[in-house]
């Protein structure tokens, strides 16, 4: 294992003490219980947005944090779920007397752990709504399964609700307009190489140096199939397709396209995969009127992308141009 | 004969250990299915519960259980951490402020340790989970309690369970948590839940057998 | 190698039709000679400012076209000097009437080309200044070598003369500038792997699964020292050491810290390493008043980090703030 | 006897065939001092130099020449694209609209594109560059022209030359170029280079040795 660290069990909080030092203008930092939060929380009036998982997906969820997108993170260990105490006083710390909007991700752990911190805080009597991300079709949906996991449409929505939340929209509002993103947006990922969890010390998987693993998940989770690598026009075409047949996207739509580097993916291969994505869009009579490209939704160092869209309305685009200002993500001011 | 609170104190400081020397073996085990952190997780939750224990160990049974559950419900995280503090969280309760326990008021805790599980997770039998490992040792308890045997023996025997129902998942397809995203890739593997809740029992039988 | 590639020979074009369709609203692109610029060049009375290099360093330089930084980009071959006819061609785009700035950093290929590209234009009627920028402290510097390599620097380098361009000031204040801020920069940086060439397709060099390289440039090109693997304190207490002690910085200075990622090296990491370096710079009494963190110049997928000091003075620091809006930096618009 | 256009032409083509060979190894050079990409980047070139000869291979030798220049320097880059594009440059510029030249018109050629790269790079000899093979070559020539050698010959003792130098770079510290960055590490390895520069002489020593 390669990584610049100290201690493996130091990793999350000597990220924490970073990010505390580089941006005291944007967040504070609790470390017991761990989150970060926005500097100016709690802010009177306005619904309060706390999201959070397992560390390893930087710059989300603690790089969303700020002005226009979350007011709170919950960063657990790596790829591990954070836990109720931690959610409750990011909730508490947060609350504006409008009420806060937990955005999970749909993987067991984090539903469980911010269920009981939805209790928790209900029972200390601020209102609590919860809205659950599963945007993964590379996953079969069913009542006989954990569902499907919240990978990319995750940081479109907390983006898209953040400026939502920031002009003043109730929680119901706030709440209504997630799961409307959530029915909106569609996602899948490949990896070309795996990722290593700092306190294991070795990868995740193993994929030999011709295959590449399709379907993966945000955790190093296995994927759908595991193929000899293809050409990145043949990727694209591997994720994009079953994104837009899955919703589906249909001709007309106008839609954000996301491609996002699974870490150790560079810029310079991601911009290939946009431009085959827009060029197959366009061929479907798909049009991309937004975008977002480069690492946002990452496993550690893995290689690898994927792909969501998200079909748009006036409202949304509106959103989504809304000014915003953290750590991750920045326009407008 | 009966468990004391010293007893369950012992379990608990035996656990942590038994975690400690197996969480590579859990890791891994979750590294086929899942993802690479059952054993560290636990890990992570135990050394916190050893940190913690000396805190509440000279309270009642109760006391001494639910301080476990709120230890593990802030460190342990993923799944396994409101599923383990909910086991001990539940246990406690229906033990409450005892000083010692019967086998009986095990098997009620176990019990509603079992209830508690699968409410929080909506995990059936069979779905590939800790429950596996968990119901039948609870069913084995019962028979004993019915049998009336000693408490060294019924313990072996739901230890045994559980080990059987933790050999058991190896053929199934999860249909809960993260092993479920594989549907039949995850047929063939153990369940690492159902591992870690046997190694529960098991440290039990061995911590207990003079009980 | 694995990579989200096409043909070798196809990726530098690829990108660049990536790039046109994500980001028409920032720049044009042109594919032959290849060269990317402002959608709205040539600004009338505004000194134009040109950069270029290899490509694989993304998001330099092209997605640092826009407002308030670079009004064009030369993409070379991946890691190879771009070639004059790109840069004349960028050169005469941009023009505006108040001369061009060429950016060029210190390698023997680009200092020729651009050199060779400067007589053409010049040649044309065009003005044009240029500034080498020689940052590395990991190459020795004397007459007796091609002298230090440009790395970090450039891209602090290209925000603040980009934001001195845009408030109106002359060619020879912009390369004033430009030299001020060489001489008050320097950078260090090191790999954890090694990074392929696409059209090389095997890692331009080797390390050993517990080795790091120590002083890399940003092409591969071996380093100072190679070492076992070292905590990340310990590596950025030898990055930084030798920084400091080139200028040398000291007690009283305030900076602008710039922990880069060579591209494989997740953020997670870099707040480590950002921490250390913060806690390092108080002990020595200087202060960190501005900072970038994350992949700005890169060595394709290569794992490892560079660290850039800046001296900042009153007008660097305005000029650091002003607002940018370009594909990989951003803020304030 | 003389070279004639269609010579240089043929020396030329065949310096293209002779890089298309050694690309991999150039570059392999490259990856020990440098940054692994000179086999590749006068690849990329002279592949343009085949599909623009045909426009200019009717003129004169010095248009041949210029047109191959400006093909390096748009499309080679790098360090060996300006100082490749300047060799021919210098050349073509020296010997003008003739159809055909002799050994000193050859000398002359050479000994201004040595110059040349070395306004343009700044490199003295012994600083581990192409000019450590070019001067060694360019004074062969200069000899075989005092002692009115036959072209084959002349051209065999400058390509030998050209190899000798190539090989003396070996020991060398390298003073330029990106292997000056390895400072003493640079000792022990072939300039690339130096390499293709020998591999240009020792072509037109092959394409014309029946002149
Ligand atoms: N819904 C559920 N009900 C009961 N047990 C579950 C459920 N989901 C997961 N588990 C158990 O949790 C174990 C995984 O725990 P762990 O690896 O700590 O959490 P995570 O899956 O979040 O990484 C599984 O092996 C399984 O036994
Ligand atoms: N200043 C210089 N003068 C003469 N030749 C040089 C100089 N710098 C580099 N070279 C030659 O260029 C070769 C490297 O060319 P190449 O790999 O194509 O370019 P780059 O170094 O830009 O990658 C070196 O091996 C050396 O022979
Ligand atoms: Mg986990
Ligand atoms: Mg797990
Ligand atoms: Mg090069
Ligand atoms: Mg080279």
């Amino acid at each position: 294992m390669k990584k610049l660290i100290n201690k493996a069990e130091d990793v999350v909080r000597e990220e924490l003490e970073g990010i505390e030092l580089a941006h005291p203008d944007l967040v504070k930092v609790s470390y017991d219980p761990a989150y970060i939060v926005r500097a100016d929380a709690p802010i009177k009036g306005k619904v309060g947005l706390v999201s959070g998982g397992g560390s390893g997906h930087e710059p989300m969820h603690g790089g969303f944090v700020g002005k226009g997108m979350l007011d709170a993170a919950c960063p657990g260990a790596v790829f591990t779920s954070p836990t109720p105490d931690q959610m409750l006083e990011a909730t508490k710390a947060v609350d504006g007397g409008a009420g806060v909007l937990h955005i999970v991700k749909n993987y067991t752990g984090d539903i469980m752990n911010f269920e009981m911190a939805a209790d928790l805080a209900r029972g200390e009597g601020i209102e609590v709504e919860s809205v659950v991300v599963d945007d993964d079709v590379a996953v079969k949906d069913s009542t006989w399964t954990a569902g499907r996991r919240g990978v990319g449409l995750t940081v479109l929505m907390e983006k898209i609700v953040g400026a939502a939340a920031e002009e003043g929209r109730s929680l119901k509002e706030c709440a209504d307009l997630a799961r409307k993103v959530n029915g909106q947006g569609r996602s899948m990922g490949m990896a070309l190489t795996s990722c290593t969890v700092p306190h294991v010390g070795k990868p995740s998987f193993d994929l030999p140096e011709d295959e590449m693993e399709i379907g993966i998940g945000i955790h190093g989770e296995p994927g759908r199939t595991r193929m000899k690598v293809e050409p990145a026009d043949k990727v694209t075409e591997m994720l994009l397709t079953p994104v837009v047949e899955d919703l589906p996207f249909k001709a007309g739509d106008e839609v954000l396209l996301f491609v996002n580097s699974m870490g150790g993916t560079p810029l310079i291969e991601l911009y290939i995969i946009y431009r085959k994505a827009v060029h197959m869009l366009k061929e479907k009579g798909i049009k991309v009127t937004r975008h977002l490209i480069g690492p946002y939704i990452t496993s550690l160092e893995m290689a690898g992308t994927s792909i969501t869209l998200l079909k748009l309305d006036e409202d949304l685009t509106k959103l989504w141009d809304a000014p915003v200002k953290t750590a991750g993500m920045r326009w407008g001011i | 004969m009966a468990i004391s609170r010293d007893d369950v104190v012992t379990w608990i400081k035996n656990y942590a250990q038994v975690i400690n020397e197996n969480n590579e073996m859990l890791t891994d085990l979750d590294r086929e299915i899942g993802d690479a952190d059952h054993g560290a997780n636990m890990n992570r939750g135990f050394k916190a519960v050893m940190t913690k224990l000396p805190a509440s160990e000279d309270k009642d049974i109760g006391t001494v259980l639910k301080s476990v559950a709120m230890t593990l419900l802030s460190t342990v995280g993923g799944a396994g951490g409101p599923l383990y503090s909910t086991i001990f969280m539940e246990a406690g309760k229906v033990i409450g402020p005892k000083m010692e326990i019967g086998l009986a008021d095990w098997y009620t805790a176990l019990q509603a340790a079992a209830t508690g599980v699968a409410n929080r997770g909506k995990a059936l039998p069979n779905d590939k989970t800790m429950l596996d490992a968990l119901y039948p040792a609870v069913d084995a308890l019962k028979r004993a309690v019915d049998e009336n045997l000693p408490i060294p023996e019924a313990l072996q025997v739901s230890a045994e369970a559980a080990h059987a129902g933790m050999l058991a998942t190896i053929p199934l397809v999860a249909h809960k948590g993260r092993a479920s995203y594989l549907g039949e890739r995850s047929a063939g593997h153990q369940d690492p839940g159902a591992t870690s809740t046997f190694l529960l029992l098991d440290t039990a039988a061995k911590a207990w057998a003079d009980c």
